[in-house]
């Protein structure tokens, strides 16, 4: 089709999707008034049933942790896919060895000393405050998917200050890739706890602790770490490998 | 028998991750051995448990949240056959194609394994939820995985291409179901399925229920590949790896239209029971136009891989008129073709497999004659053709011959016409194809003055020798058409299934059995009747598609003034649909959201 | 003016379909694509909001305080950051589309026709 | 209906506009940036917290780092 063609095609066809979209949303409860029974339970039962006192995780890793723990392996399976995907550009360069060479003599990227100490002292204060907002998870707002994220970038500032290299060293395929898999692997197996107990899979079967404590609300707090685990190293596996391409091509122009 | 239930997803996760980590210094034949044992595992499981459910179905709560009340806390496996048979389908075909891999792709290390077996555990949990939202993340799951599958062969632009619009459409898709599913939520505060249709049928239709219906009904249409959503379909399973073919043509589209069922069965029944006669109108409208779109475009393809891909998308259509009849039967009969057609399908794809293996071609033109040297694989494709097209016993002609009669009960007769029409049209390419490859039949290539860019050579998918194929290879294919046959000996297979339809198709029984754990009154296995008029049907369709199969090689031979009518009344309508096809994701999104409109005009103007 | 999120949510899921039909650069679609997922999340979490209530973490407010719906943030927080990987993929595949094709420009993508 | 939530919300959706009309995928992984923050506010008012941060640490940082990392990639073939 022309550019013409397809536009006028899709704007016939959005005002319909539009129309129908805003006519579905009237039947909505008013903005601010809503009372679904699901939410307003939980509310009430869920600190006492769970001991997190931040309900949202409560939620995501144990009224609906099966959900999480597809939810997960959708990231699971993306960072393969990214893997797979870049990997041809990998194969193109030369064998490991070889490329273990290059990267001793490589000078890239050229970061001036201020940035290189900027960065290289962000570098712990982000881990630390990563790892703070996985562990607290299941009390205040953040846990596993937002602090594996700051986790990941704390390796992005390995790069940024130029220590490219030792971040190959330990990043894609050893550290990362181990990760991905333990991360995902063990939220797995912490469902399997349920089973070994004699319970339903992913049934929360350790000591709830005393609520607002740090060490409570029994597995949502390990399955946190475990997400905070797989988050970290996924999102560290694919910049490394967005990295490692626009390298290794600089290197070879 | 209840700990096995969340292991059909478990393990197959477990074993992806474990792959994962296992060192790179592994023999490939572990990778192997291993991801063929966790799918293998899956096949059992799931066979133990569908034997299981027809006694009786089972409901399990994960982290043990029971419901309170009647409202769930937690999310659900609803184990009843018809999931269960799905998962035993899907589990059989990784199960295969791991086992036709065995020789394929030696540089890859385990990254495939991995994925084939997080598809594998993101069809069981799809299959078996009872939660809206856990659909959705299933659902997405199952296509990542996919897209990635999709794209293996990173060194081909078409598969690239191919994958890149499987991947934005699929993702609009399930925004589109995502947004249905707010919508639903947002109206009873509910994602059990059961609870939902509760909940749901204590008011009267209004726009909120028709738009929420409409979004999540062309979500997975998407996902099925009904047209105008089926674009992405063609470029992403003619490039696609074979194995993951295999995967993508016998299940991947069935699995939307069972969502499609479930969805409509458990949530929608209460509140738009009472239009059932307009929506099965709409339903088996989309499909018969679909059915019938997808075997005109088999026709004109060359390339063999993306002319099953149209054939697939024919048959999806006949699969949703089964589903969109909105019985008993006709959803068995939808189930039973689905299955005995994919493994048939699945088999096709891994002949032409066997081609690219021998020949870097799937080229119909390309690889004239060339065949010969590998008679037993012309045989299984031309058995496979002749199974496309529902000759008995090929299972195939069970399940479209329940859809037909279901049809004809209901006043549509022409359902039939209509089925038959679109197996002969997709058989006889596909019974085309074979005879010029594999005997030679037919004018030389030269009669064709078109070279097209889709008969070029393609990369090769193996490493081993091409002077042969690895007996691994025909294995697998001989085992699947082999099982598409055995089911169609199964005595009374099509009455086997009807009493899962029909509790299947009851909200209140559902409802009782998820919410308040009340098993359902067993429904009799009702007395088989002989499909006879069934099977004659299927004799005259595989004949007229072998007919249709010679009239495509000897075509020259025909009297000019035939020849020329043909090509003018047809060749212009040929081109025009052709063109529509083409390639640009603009396009197809173009398409998706008029489709979407479409969809949403009819449903307002008949239900409201 | 109580429509007004829902018609927000409405309006991002078109404006980016639109986007998306128009582009001539597959990592802008690929952004776009983005806007559309966005416009699902501003839609639940628009909806599962109540006036008045407070955050549904009760590390400092009182169990049984009115909150506002925790479910519909547990299912928006698990899907946003999955989210982000999924565009990776999308991206990655856009860089190899181009490797291979030598361009972004979808209208210059044309091996798959017919 | 408070008015902040009214002009987050219109703010979130001149942003997403913007972000789609912005052509040039350099300048949008900037503005992509722009809205991810955005996001991160509407969500902090409609008291989602967890959702707010997850969006920012995404939207705002990983997500338009992605997208240079693959810009990069591509103009130096």
């Amino acid at each position: 089709m022309s550019f013409t063609s397809r536009r006028n095609l899709f704007f016939a066809g959005v005002l319909g999707f539009a129309a129908l979209f805003l006519w579905g949303l009237r039947g909505l409860p008013d903005f601010g008034r809503y009372e679904g029974v699901y939410g307003l339970t939980l509310n009430k039962v869920g600190v006492a049933q769970t001991h997190a006192t931040n309900l949202v995780a409560a939620v995501a890793f144990d009224y609906r942790g099966f959900d999480t723990l597809g939810e997960e392996f959708i990231l699971f399976a993306a960072v393969v896919g990214v893997a797979i995907l870049l990997r041809a550009h990998r194969d193109e360069a030369a064998t490991d060895d070889a490329k273990e060479k290059e990267d001793e003599g490589r000078n890239v990227p050229h970061t001036s000393d201020p940035v290189r100490v900027l960065g290289l002292g962000l570098i712990g204060p982000t881990v630390l405050l990563g790892l703070y907002v996985v562990v607290h998870g299941h009390l205040t707002p953040g846990g596993g998917f937002s602090g594996g994220v700051v986790l990941a970038t704390a390796a992005l500032l390995v790069y940024l200050a130029g220590e490219y290299v030792a971040l190959r060293r330990v990043s894609p395929e050893s550290l990362t890739e181990l990760a991905e898999s333990a991360g995902a692997g063990s939220y797995a197996v912490i469902g399997v706890f349920g089973l070994l107990a004699g319970q339903a899979f992913l049934t929360n079967v350790l000591p709830l602790g005393t609520t607002g404590h740090l060490n409570s609300s029994g597995t949502i707090l390990l399955i946190n770490l475990a997400v905070g685990v797989e988050v970290a190293g996924g999102f560290s596996f694919i910049l490394a490998e967005f990295l490692e391409q626009t390298l290794l091509v600089r290197e070879r122009v | 028998m209840r700990t096995l239930l969340p292991l059909a997803v478990v393990i197959p996760f477990l074993a992806a991750a474990l792959l994962l980590a296992a060192p790179q210094s592994w023999e490939r034949r572990g990778f192997d051995a291993f991801a063929v044992a966790a799918a293998g595992s899956v096949v059992v499981i799931s066979s133990v448990l569908l034997a299981d459910s027809t006694r009786g179905p089972m409901v399990y709560w994960f982290g043990g949240w029971v419901p309170e009340d009647g409202v769930a806390l937690g999310l659900a496996f609803v184990a009843e056959p018809i999931a269960l048979t799905l998962v035993v389908l899907a589990a059989f075909l990784v199960a295969g194609s791991l086992v036709y891999s065995w020789h394929f792709f030696d540089t890859s290390g385990n990254l495939f394994h991995v994925l084939m077996l997080v598809f594998l555990g993101a069809i069981a949990g799809f299959c078996l939820t009872g939660d809206l939202f856990s659909l959705f993340v299933f659902f997405e799951l199952m296509s990542v995985a996919a897209f990635s599958l999709a794209g293996y062969k990173v060194e081909e632009e078409g598969s690239l291409q191919g994958a890149l619009n499987f991947a934005v459409t699929n993702s609009i898709g399930a925004f589109l179901i995502l947004s249905g599913i707010a919508l639903v939520y947002g109206r009873t505060g509910a994602l059990n399925l059961a609870q939902i249709g509760e909940s749901l049928a204590e008011a009267p239709v209004d726009g909120l229920v028709i738009t929420a219906f409409v979004f999540l009904i062309a979500g997975l249409f998407v996902k099925a590949a009904i047209v105008p959503f089926h674009f992405w379909l063609p470029d992403t399973y003619a490039a696609a790896p074979t194995p993951v073919c295999v995967l993508f043509a016998g299940i991947f589209n069935g699995l939307g239209l069972y969502a499609i069922a479930r969805v409509y069965w458990t949530m929608f029944d209460g509140v738009l029971g009472a239009e059932l006669v307009t929506l099965r109108a709409i339903m088996v409208g989309a499909g018969a136009v679909t059915a019938i779109l997808g075997a005109f475009m088999c026709w004109p393809q060359r390339h063999i891989k993306r002319l099953l891909a149209f054939s697939t998308v024919s048959h999806v259509g006949m699969f949703l008129i089964g589903v969109g009849l909105f019985s008993p039967a006709a959803l068995a009969g939808a189930i039973i073709y689905l299955m005995t057609d994919g493994l048939v399908k699945g088999s096709l794809f891994l002949c032409a497999g066997i081609l690219l293996h021998r020949f870097s071609s799937v080229d119909e033109l390309g690889c004239d004659g060339k065949g010969r040297s590998i008679p037993y694989t012309g045989v299984l494709f031309l058995l496979g053709g002749l199974g496309l097209a529902g000759l008995p016993p090929f299972g195939t002609f069970v399940g479209r011959a329940l859809i037909g009669e279901e049809a004809a009960h209901l006043g549509w007769p022409w359902v039939t016409y209509v089925m038959v029409a679109a197996s002969v049209l997709t058989a006889a390419p596909v019974l085309r194809a074979g005879a010029r490859v594999f005997w030679g039949w037919g004018p030389g290539a030269d009669y064709d003055q078109r070279s097209e860019a889709e008969g070029d050579e393609e990369e090769p998918e193996t490493t081993e020798a091409r002077g042969t194929t690895p007996s691994l290879m025909w294995l697998s294919a001989a085992a699947l058409l082999g099982a598409s046959l055995a089911a169609g000996l199964v005595p009374d297979l099509s009455v086997r299934l009807e009493p899962a339809a029909e509790l299947f198709l009851d909200r209140r029984a559902y409802a009782d059995l998820v919410l308040r754990g009340v098993t359902p009154n067993e429904v009799p296995l009702p007395p088989g009747a002989p499909l006879t008029e069934g099977a004659v049907t299927g004799v005259i369709a595989a004949l007229a598609a072998t007919v249709a199969a010679g009239i495509g090689l000897w075509h020259a031979k025909l009297p000019a003034s035939i020849r020329g009518g043909i090509s003018r009344g047809l060749g212009p309508a040929f081109r025009g649909v052709r063109a529509l096809h083409s390639g640009h994701v603009g396009d197809y999104v173009a398409w998706l959201t008029a489709g979407v409109a479409i969809l949403g005009g009819l449903m307002a103007a008949t239900l409201r | 003016m109580t429509f007004l999120p829902f018609a927000i949510a409405a309006w991002l899921f078109a404006v980016g379909l639109y986007g998306i039909v128009t582009s001539r650069h597959l990592i802008h679609l690929v952004i776009c694509l983005s806007v559309v997922q966005s416009s699902t999340y501003v839609l639940l979490l628009a909806i599962g909001y109540r006036t008045g209530a407070g955050a549904p973490i009760f590390a400092e407010t009182p169990v049984g305080a009115p909150v506002v719906d925790p479910v519909v943030q547990a299912l928006t927080l698990t899907d946003s950051v999955v989210a982000a990987t999924v565009t990776a993929l999308l991206l990655a595949l856009a860089v190899q589309v181009h490797k291979k094709a030598g361009t972004f420009d979808p209208d210059e993508l044309d091996i798959l026709q017919g | 209906m408070e008015l902040l939530h009214g002009l987050v919300l219109v703010l979130v959706a001149v942003g997403g506009t913007a972000v789609v009309f912005t052509r040039d995928p350099l300048a949008q992984s900037m503005v992509v940036s722009f809205y991810g923050i955005l996001l991160g506010i509407l969500f902090f008012v409609f008291r989602a917290p967890d959702v707010a941060l997850s969006q920012i640490v995404v939207g705002a940082v990983a997500l338009p780092t992605m997208i240079l990392l693959a810009l990069a990639k591509a103009n130096q073939e």
